[in-house]
C-alpha cells in the first residue's frame, strides 16, 4: 500500500484515495459535471480560480482507473472524456490560427461557469431546505372553516329572445290549426279584432250578444270571458267612433251598431 | 391545576412567563385540528407552564375580536366569531344564457298569462320539464298566481315585477303583439291564423287535470 | 385600494368600521389554511372595505404573538411563530423525502424562472427525469410557466405561492442569496461557446424541441 503511494508521485495520497473513492462510489454520481464538481473540490480553491487543465487530468485518470477496474461507465462519461481530452489539447496547444471556433480558454471558462453554478443552486437547494417549513416549523390553521362556495348562475335573456322565443313557437307549424290558448278566456283584443271584422256589416241595431263566437255559448265561464270581453271591445270601439251604443234600461240588452259617418 | 398529568421535563428550568405560555397556547389551538383540552395542553407545553390560566388570558384577549375561543366539549378552539358567518361565503357569479326551452315557456307566460302549465305544454307542443318552471320561479321571473278554477284546479303562471324590471318592461301588456313581431320581421309574414274557437275537444279541462297532477307530484 | 375590483353591493350602506373590517379580515384569515389575497377580501367583505388597511393594523396587533400574519406571495396567511414549532411535534406531517435531484431542481425552477426543462438539463448537466418534474407539481410547489418563445417553444417552470408558504417566503426575490448570486453572474443563462457544452450538439435548438415534446406527451 505504502509503496504505492510512493511510485505514483504525480498525485497526493489524498486525492488518490479520493480517486478510489470516487470509483467505488461511481454510481452515486449524477453525471459527468457532477463528477468534475466532486474533483474540483480536491484542488481546495475557489470554483473561480479552478485549474480546468488540471481538472481535466484528474477526470481523465478517473476514467483511465475505471476502465482498468472494468467498470462500466455510462457513455456520457466517455463522451465528456473525449471532450476533455480535446479541452486538454487545446489548452496545451499554442492556439491555430487557422482553426475556426472558441479557443480552449472560452471552452474552459465555460466550464468553470457551469461548475460554479452547479455549486451556487447546490448550496441555495441546502439554505432553501433548512429554512423554517410550513408543516414542520410553522403550522397552518388546524381546524379549517370551507368558504362557502356559493356559485350564483345568472341567467340572462334580452327582450329580444324573449319575442324571438315566442315568435318561434307560433310560427313552428303551418298545419297545427291555431289554438286559442286560453280555452275559456277571451281577451278584449280578441274581440275587438274579430268585432272589426264583423261591424262593417252591422248597419241595423243589433244585440251585442249575437257577436259572441259560435261555441262560447255552452260552457258559462266561457260566456261570462267572451261577453265581458265583446263588451268592452263595444265600449272601445265607441270611444273611437266606429260604432253607436245603447240600452233601454238597466239590464236591458245592450246594442250597437255601425255609426255611420257623417259625409255618408 | 393537577400538576401530576405533566409529562416529567426539566424541572430545572421555570416556567415560561405568563405572556410566552399565552403565545404557546394561541399557537397550539391555532394549528391542532381538533378542539385541546387543558390536559393536553399541559402534556405539550414545557414543565410548569399553568395553560389554564394562559387559556383565560388569551380567551379575554380574544374577545369581541373576528375569532374567538370557544369551548368545545372537554376541549378549546378557536373559532370565527358568530355574527362574521357570512364572510365565509364566496359566491361566485356565473352568467348564463337562458336555454332555448326556458325563454320559450317564459315568453308564453308573459305573453298568456295567467297560464296553466298545460296550456304551456299545449302551445310549445313538447312537455315542460319540472326544472324549467322551477328555474323560472327561481330567477324570480315567473311566479304562481291563482289556481284556475278548473276541474283539478290547476296552478297558473304569471310573470313577476323582477320580470318587468329585467326585460325593462312597465307591464306585460307593453310586450309586444304578434302583429309587431310580425313587422319586425320577427314571425314569418303568413295570413293571422283566425281567431278561432279551441280546436281541442271538450275534454281539455280533463288534460288540464292530469297534468296538473303529474307537476304536483 | 383597487375599488374596481369589488363587486356591485348595495353602496347605499357605508364601509363598516375599520375595526369591523379588522375583525372580518382576522375571520377570514383564520378560517382558511391558504393564503388570502387582497382582491379575494376585498370580494368577501362588504362594499367600501380597505382591506389592504384592515389588514396592516392586524399585522401590527398579532406581532409577537404566537400566530403571525405573514405575506406570501399575493395572498396573506395566518401561521404560527416559527420559534413555537416544538410545541407542534404532533401536528408535523411526515413529507416524502425529496430526492437530491427534486430538491436540485426545485432550486433550479425558483433561482432561474422562467426555466425551460432543456436549461435545468444544462445547469445539472444530467437529464431531468419525469418522475422529478411530476413529484414538484403534485407537491404544487412548481407549475407550468409561458412558453418559451424560442424555437419549438418550450415550456417553463416556475414556483407557485405553495412553494412560497412552506419555505416561508414573502416572494421569489426573497430567496436566500438571490442577490449574491445575480451579482456573481450566475443566473444569466450563458450559451455555451462555439462549439457547445459537451452532450449537445450545434443543434441545441432541435434539442430543445425534442425535449419540450417529450415533456407534452
Amino acid at each position: 500500500m505504502q509503496g504505492d503511494e510512493f511510485q505514483e508521485d504525480t498525485i497526493s495520497v489524498s486525492e488518490r484515495m479520493a480517486a478510489e473513492a470516487l470509483i467505488v462510489d461511481v454510481g452515486a454520481f449524477e453525471g459527468p459535471l457532477d463528477l468534475l464538481l466532486t474533483l474540483s473540490r480536491t484542488q481546495k480553491v475557489d470554483l473561480r480560480q479552478i485549474s480546468i487543465l488540471a481538472l481535466a487530468e484528474q477526470y481523465l485518470a478517473f476514467v483511465e482507473k475505471a476502465k482498468q477496474l472494468r467498470l462500466e461507465l455510462a457513455a456520457d462519461y466517455l463522451v465528456m472524456a473525449a471532450w476533455l481530452a480535446f479541452l486538454k489539447s487545446r489548452l496545451l496547444l499554442p492556439p491555430d490560427p487557422s482553426e475556426e471556433g472558441p479557443t480552449g480558454e472560452e471552452l474552459a471558462a465555460h466550464l468553470a461557469f457551469q461548475l460554479e453554478r452547479l455549486q451556487a443552486m447546490r448550496e441555495s437547494a441546502a439554505k432553501l431546505m433548512a429554512r423554517d417549513q410550513l408543516g414542520r416549523d410553522f403550522f397552518a390553521r388546524g381546524i379549517t372553516e370551507d368558504v362557502q362556495r356559493v356559485r350564483r348562475v345568472t341567467y340572462t335573456a334580452t327582450l329580444l329572445d324573449l319575442m324571438q322565443g315566442y315568435a318561434r313557437i307560433r310560427t313552428r307549424d303551418d298545419f297545427r290549426p291555431f289554438v286559442f290558448d286560453r280555452q275559456h278566456v277571451m281577451t278584449m283584443e280578441q274581440a275587438l279584432e274579430r268585432m272589426r271584422g264583423l261591424i262593417g256589416f252591422a248597419g241595423n241595431w243589433t244585440d251585442i250578444s249575437q257577436y259572441l263566437p259560435d261555441g262560447w255559448d255552452s260552457d258559462s265561464q266561457r260566456v261570462r270571458s267572451t261577453t265581458a270581453a265583446t263588451f268592452a271591445a263595444s265600449l272601445e270601439l265607441a270611444k273611437e267612433g266606429k260604432i253607436e251604443i245603447r240600452q233601454g234600461e238597466t239590464f236591458a240588452p245592450i246594442q250597437i251598431r255601425r255609426k255611420v259617418p257623417r259625409d255618408e | 391545576m393537577n400538576k401530576d398529568t405533566a409529562p416529567q421535563n426539566d424541572s430545572l428550568f421555570e416556567a415560561p412567563p405568563m405572556g410566552e405560555q399565552e403565545r404557546m397556547v394561541e399557537a397550539i389551538l391555532f394549528a391542532t385540528a381538533d378542539p385541546v383540552s387543558v390536559n393536553e395542553l399541559l402534556g405539550r407545553m414545557p414543565h410548569g407552564c399553568d395553560p389554564a390560566e394562559a387559556l383565560a388570558n388569551l380567551r379575554k384577549r380574544y374577545e369581541g375580536r373576528g375569532v374567538n375561543i370557544v369551548k368545545v366539549g372537554d376541549g378549546w378552539a378557536i373559532r370565527t366569531a358568530p355574527d362574521l358567518g357570512f364572510l365565509m361565503q364566496k359566491e361566485t357569479v356565473e352568467t348564463r344564457k337562458l336555454s332555448r326551452a326556458a325563454i320559450e315557456t317564459l315568453a308564453i307566460v308573459a305573453y298568456h298569462q295567467p297560464v296553466t302549465r298545460a296550456e304551456i305544454e299545449e302551445i310549445r307542443g313538447v312537455s315542460v320539464s319540472r326544472g324549467t318552471i322551477d328555474q323560472l320561479i327561481e330567477l324570480e321571473w315567473i311566479r304562481f298566481g291563482r289556481r284556475r278554477m278548473t276541474p283539478g284546479r290547476p296552478v297558473t303562471f304569471v310573470v313577476t315585477q323582477s320580470f318587468l324590471d329585467h326585460f325593462g318592461l312597465e307591464s306585460a301588456r307593453d310586450l309586444p303583439g304578434l302583429k309587431e313581431l310580425r313587422s319586425a320581421g320577427l314571425l314569418e309574414s303568413r295570413p293571422p291564423p283566425g281567431l278561432g274557437t279551441p280546436g281541442e275537444g271538450d275534454d281539455a279541462e280533463e288534460d288540464d287535470d292530469n297534468q296538473a297532477e303529474m307537476f304536483e307530484d
